[in-house]
């Protein structure tokens, strides 16, 4: 479960999105293709706390869909999507696959970040016998919790990024960490896999400190972190993002302080030179994406970027302040492309075929880079229904992210915990 | 005559629910089901406030607690549907009862706070105990959770029937208890609690009676949702669910047998409408709140039953 | 860290937590002290003017200080003058019914969330703190700005003190609350009075807003926290006390801060809430009240 | 004949103010007992502490022998004690009907229309059963929250001024109700209609400062010194 903040957008920027958002959605595209569009349902975090991810998922996503239109969308069908808002709720989100499906008559849906809307969903979609591709980022697709109807071919599981870390962290950073995260399943999850990764690592968690989810202000239980802590790990979520950053460089001021390793979380959509940010300056943060372009970025990142709006430093064109949620956004765009090749794969014709679908995207494996997948190369575990990729590890310098490392697809890998291939449908 | 009218009112209404799984839709008729289980918490609700004056804004925790109640015993420990609604049941009566003991003591805007901040440590604790609760996360619950005396309630016929049934009893049971001489106490302690009390009615006792029905509702409604649609998380022990309650109520009118259920299908179309036409919906949602209010204060059936309807529980 | 910085730290918090609180709570004291009205759009008052205020500083260009003195005046007036609209709009033709109201503010709440997500967007903004001041201690440091806001919460409680007890209008406001029929007897324009108290409780609400936006962070879904607190500091309080209201933050404040120091963090606030819902079944009337 | 409720020192101060101050007072079964004396004499504060609604500070009620003084109102309500209010309390937005059910219903055994219409015809109010109380005339209010407390099937009915705001015709056939009442229950009753007390009261306690002044039969009242003194005399 995340959340991000902090960008700033001008008004006028934010009136003309939402109505170019207005026309797509109302004329799909044809482009290029011919016969009665597939259509992609939707759901999306356009209200409640999600909202600051789904501002740029959608965003990402158009860009996807025209690239794809405009390369004959799928199987020469056009393409169109339906955007719902599921209000960054779970009963909602379980409406909003209902009406996509049922009334809007989509082939498959496509699902969003935050996991209790995911997991919400997910049952329903089971029952409807429709594909529920999810760009949640978390662990409950692998866990084996959900049905052989949801997949996350977009994104790498928090579990995996943290196992893919955890070595350059204890290696680099030092070996006595302390855990700063919200006090709930995403936090959880990091808590669990960080510390099992630290220990294999020959390191050491000293200290939980969990973060009631309702809390707005930090700064009382910084004095919890251990004088002999090394590294400092944290991951927040939500509206206080930014609060909890400041907060915390107002805690250790100009005074000693461990090494800090952020997950980027804690800063998606918040600009890295805000003031009262500069302690971040020699820190650490995972990336999924990395928001600000490497130096040996793949040949494709430019074109990716000028597709979705974004310049070098992850922001908007149109306004520097307004940073996007890169390292999250590129999932959707992903998942589009994986549902393009799951429907050739399939020679997907209607709904009759969403099981053939499925089929044809559990025998997916091998993920090269490309402009289908921006952020690199990746492999689909079939069985697990979870695809999995690399990370990256980014320094802040001169205010900046500056990428330090990048980890290999092995470096995530886990053992099965799940074979959906077989369930029944 | 009157009550010939009223039984006879209430039994088209099930019928024609029963009706529409052939005539409309699956959309909607899935959607009815949903709306029939949120109706049962509304009925429970409508109990509380709506007859008995109690504006409370911690049902969520009597609705969590008959979820969970269910859900957890179906998650960790195979129960099928059946016993999962009854303990759910169960589950939401208990918890208005310990809710009721303490803040019954207190009337008015410090029963407001007071069951709201019940709810939001029922919420809370939910998040503490996520290893076994699912957290925030949730959980889906297993199949053989979802199966009642051998059907499948993934299956949409199964589901819209037990909806159905539920929904039947719940509404029956609220108008023989509008009907009653316990309705009638209830309301009385509502309109005037010192004459109640001098006509030796014991208000700490009826309020407890009348929150525990409320819960009881809440709880069955509660177990309901988790096993017919599969998912049980703390989003529904959050305070929005303790509000939509109390407007599906007031909207649909409250006090009255119907109005609950009336509510929750004018609510949940509104948004599923407006969603679809603009972005900014709960722009009108709104609206439509402030507009309902300024010409229908009594809800939609109050104000029928003012105007032209007397008769109507 | 030590036990004794500790505690120093959590008693600083605990003192900027009470000042937020009681903050936010004035402007919703004085309106449910005087009308007897439940306002669930009081946290959206105080949302507006945290919005309002990253407008106005982000429009004014140059010293943070200028921009933010201009924020503290324009939000409360706007804010007001929406709430005295939506006065003699909505709740005066209510009548102020209890429960019409609560079905209205929260029509009113909807709306204005959604009209800033559409007009502001989705994301939490930061304001600028009209200095920047860090306190170095020896074991840690401290924002200066979170000290002025306690200063600044004593200074707007002082001075909302000396309008209710000093001036004529707060004699007119306390005569009002007292006996509405009395008040209209002795030729007090009551409807004038609550138009007037619903727009003052509204700016308050924005001016605590601008003061606090600047340790926490503009975001359209900000109003829910501070309508729930406040609502607990006044009737812990008391109603219509200014005074219980002031005690209540402190101990409100202070206990959140102290008690996370000995219990998980989640298991605190399960058991902070309990205690404050706990003093509110056995002391009805709240702490300071006078017994019915 | 034995005191049906017997009152030993009963007092309750308002802060400094003494409202009833050490009063014994004695209902006997089947009497027609009338309390008067002026405003603010302590009336309606002492029959607020014999129907409960109100805790002595010192003193002890006993009802049918049994000590009832910290028994609350509604449980005391179901021993036999009915109260009518003062000021008229009645459920206007109910029907008559269901205001007069509420107070049948309390002996739940009671087949609920029958009682209800008789003791709507008790007080005149036959055919007004479908009525929304609270659009009743005010002297139909006040026949109607008799009809409350008749219909709780009382031991003691205390009636608080019922004659207020009655007119003239209205306050003959509501002694003759009172009378009809008797012997079967008791009746307290606080009334400034001397002339309805005059004509109605077995016995009558006048009451000054929360103090007792004088008890006994209307003609020894009416003979008393210190009452014509205090009250008749003003």
């Amino acid at each position: 479960m995340k959340t991000a903040k902090t960008f700033q957008p001008s008004r006028r920027l934010i009136l003309k999105a939402g109505a170019a958002g207005m026309l797509a959605s109302a004329m799909p595209s044809f482009v290029g293709a011919q016969g009665a569009p597939i259509r992609i349902g939707f759901q999306l975090h356009r209200t409640g706390i999600g909202a600051s991810y789904g501002r740029w998922y959608e965003r990402t996503a158009q860009a996807a869909l025209k690239l794809i239109n405009e390369g004959g969308g799928i199987n020469g069908r056009p393409v169109e999507i339906l955007f719902e808002d599921d209000a960054t709720d779970p009963k909602r989100g379980s409406e909003v696959v209902e009406k996509l499906t049922v009334q809007a008559g989509c082939d498959v849906v496509m699902g969003t970040l935050f996991s209790h809307v995911v997991i919400g969903s997910a049952p329903r979609a089971g029952e409807l016998k429709v594909p529920y591709l999810v760009c949640s980022e978390g662990y409950h697709v692998a866990s084996g919790m959900l049905n052989r109807w949801t997949m996350q071919p977009g994104i790498t599981d928090v579990r995996s990024q943290i196992s893919a870390m955890a070595p350059w962290v204890g290696a680099n950073l030092g070996k006595k960490v302390t855990m700063i995260f919200p006090d709930f399943a995403f936090g959880h999850d990091h808590r669990d896999f960080f510390t099992k990764a630290m220990a294999a690592q020959g390191g050491e968690v000293i200290a939980q400190i969990a973060i009631p989810p309702t809390e707005t202000s930090f700064t009382r239980y910084f004095p919890q972190i251990p004088a002999d802590t090394e590294v400092l790990y944290h991951v927040m979520v939500g509206p206080a993002v930014l609060t909890f950053v400041k907060e915390l460089g107002e805690f250790y001021g100009s005074g000693a302080k461990p090494q800090i390793f952020g997950f980027i979380d804690s800063l998606e959509a918040v600009d890295t030179a805000t003031p009262g940010l500069e302690f971040l300056e020699g820190t650490h943060f995972w990336e999924g994406h990395n928001r600000v372009t490497p130096a040996d970025a793949g040949e494709h990142e430019a074109a990716y970027r000028a597709a979705v709006g974004v310049d070098d430093m992850g922001a908007s064109v149109s306004d520097a302040k307004d940073v996007s949620t890169y390292s999250h956004m590129f999932s959707t765009w992903e998942t589009l492309f994986a549902i393009k090749a799951g429907m050739e794969a399939a020679g997907y014709t209607g709904p009759a075929d969403r099981q053939k679908f499925v089929e044809a995207m559990e025998a997916m494996a091998d993920l090269p880079y490309g402009m289908e997948r921006p952020q690199g190369a990746k492999r689909f575990n079939g069985k697990t229904h979870q695809v999995f990729g690399t990370q990256n590890i980014s320094q802040v310098q001169g205010g900046k992210l500056i990428r330090v490392h990048q980890t290999s697809m092995e470096d995530g890998a886990y053992e099965d915990a799940v074979d959906y291939t077989a369930m029944a449908f | 005559m009157t009550a010939a009218r009223i039984w006879a009112l209430h039994l088209a209404l099930i019928a024609a629910l029963f009706a529409a799984q052939y005539l409309l839709p699956p959309y909607h008729v899935t959607n009815l089901a949903r709306i029939m289980v949120l109706a049962v918490f509304a009925m429970g609700y409508n109990l509380a406030f709506g007859y008995t004056g109690l504006l409370s804004l911690g049902h969520a925790l009597f609705f969590a607690a008959g979820m969970y109640g269910g859900g957890l015993l179906s998650y960790h420990l195979g129960w099928t549907a059946l016993p999962a609604l009854i303990a759910g049941l169960a589950a939401g009566g208990m918890m208005a009862g310990a809710v009721g003991l303490l803040a019954l003591r207190t009337t008015g805007v410090s029963f407001m706070i007071v069951t709201l901040m019940f709810a939001q440590a029922g919420y809370l604790t939910i998040l503490y105990f996520g290893p076994t609760t699912g957290g925030d996360e949730g959980l889906n619950l297993p199949a053989a959770g979802r199966s009642l005396l051998g059907f499948s309630l993934s299956a949409d016929g199964p589901r819209y029937l037990v909806a159905l049934g539920l929904f039947s009893t719940a509404l029956l049971c609220c108008l023989g208890i509008a009907r009653s001489r316990l309705g009638r106490i209830m309301v009385a302690m509502r309109e005037n609690e010192e004459r109640s009390r001098m006509l030796g009615y014991n208000p700490f006792t009826v309020k407890l009676i009348a929150l525990v029905l409320s819960g009881l509702f809440s709880g069955l409604a509660g177990a309901a949702y988790g096993v017919l649609f599969g998912y049980v998380g703390a989003s529904f022990a959050t305070i929005q669910y303790s509000i939509l309650p109390m407007l599906y109520v007031l909207l649909g009118g409250a006090g009255t047998v119907i109005g609950p259920f009336l509510g929750a299908l004018l609510m949940f179309y509104l948004i599923d409408f407006a969603s679809g036409l603009t972005s900014a919906y709960l722009f009108f949602v709104g609206a439509a709140l402030v507009t309902l209010v300024l010409f229908a204060p009594k809800g939609i059936l109050g104000t029928i039953r003012e105007r032209w309807l007397g008769w109507l529980p | 860290m030590s036990f004794g910085p500790f505690l120093l730290l959590a008693l600083m918090e605990g003192m900027v937590t009470a000042a937020v609180l009681a903050l936010s709570a004035a402007g919703l004291s004085l309106v449910f002290g005087v009308m007897r009205v439940v306002n669930v759009a009081h946290g959206e008052f105080y949302m507006l003017g945290a919005v309002i205020a990253w407008f106005v500083t982000t429009m004014i260009p140059g010293s943070p200080a200028v921009a933010f003195v201009a924020a503290l005046v324009i939000a409360p007036l706007l804010v007001g003058a929406l709430a005295a609209a939506a006065d003699g709009l909505i709740l005066k033709r209510l009548n102020y019914d209890p429960e019409a109201t609560i079905v209205a503010t929260i029509g009113l709440l909807y709306m204005i969330q959604q009209a800033v997500l559409s007009l502001y967007g989705p994301n939490a903004n930061p304001v600028a703190a009209p200095f920047e001041w860090r306190i170095q201690l020896p074991w840690f440091g401290y924002s200066g700005y979170k000290l002025f806001v306690v200063a600044a919460a004593a200074t707007l409680l002082l001075a909302v003190w000396a309008l209710m007890t000093r001036t004529k209008a707060g004699l007119v406001m306390r005569a009002t609350q007292i006996d509405r029929t009395t008040a209209r007897a002795f030729g007090i324009n009551v409807d004038r009075v609550y138009m007037g108290t619903f727009a003052l409780g509204a700016g308050l609400a924005a001016l605590a807003a601008v003061l606090i936006v600047p340790i926490q962070q503009a975001h359209y879904l900000m109003g829910g926290d501070p309508l729930l607190l406040s609502f607990i500091v006044v009737i812990i309080g008391g109603l219509g006390s200014l005074r219980g209201t002031l005690l209540a933050a402190l101990i409100i404040g202070l206990s959140d801060g102290v008690i996370s120091m000995f219990f998980s963090p989640t298991l605190a606030k399960i058991l902070a809430t309990l205690l404050v819902a706990m003093v509110l079944v056995f002391r009805p009337q709240g702490l300071f009240g006078a017994r019915a | 004949m034995a005191a049906l409720i017997e009152a030993r020192g009963l007092t309750l101060h308002f802060g400094g103010l003494r409202a009833v101050d050490g009063v014994d007072f004695d209902l006997r079964a089947g009497e027609i007992h009338a309390l008067i004396g002026p405003n603010g004499a302590g009336k309606t504060t002492l029959v607020g502490l014999l129907s409960g609604r109100r805790r002595p500070d010192q003193g002890t009620i006993r009802f049918a022998g049994e000590d009832i003084t910290r028994l609350p109102a509604h449980a005391r309500v179901r021993l036999g004690i009915a109260y009518t209010f003062q000021i008229t309390s009645i459920f206007p937005r109910l029907t008559v009907f269901d205001n007069v059910a509420l107070a049948v219903q309390m002996q739940n055994h009671a087949p609920l229309k029958e009682s209800v219409h008789a003791a709507l015809e008790r007080v005149g109010l036959s055919g007004f059963d479908r009525q929304i109380a609270g659009t009743l005339a005010y002297g139909h209010q006040r026949l109607l929250e008799v009809a409350m407390g008749l219909a709780l099937g009382p031991r003691v009915l205390i009636l608080d001024e019922p004659t207020q705001g009655l007119a003239a015709g209205e306050i003959e056939g509501f002694k003759a109700l009172v009378q009809s009442l008797v012997p079967v229950a008791s009746i307290l009753l606080i009334e400034h209609n001397m002339d309805v007390v005059m004509d109605l009261a077995t016995r009558i306690t006048v009451l000054n400062f929360g103090k007792v002044l004088a008890t006994g039969t209307p003609a020894a009242i009416r003979a008393d010194k210190a009452v014509q003194e205090a009250y008749l005399g003003a």
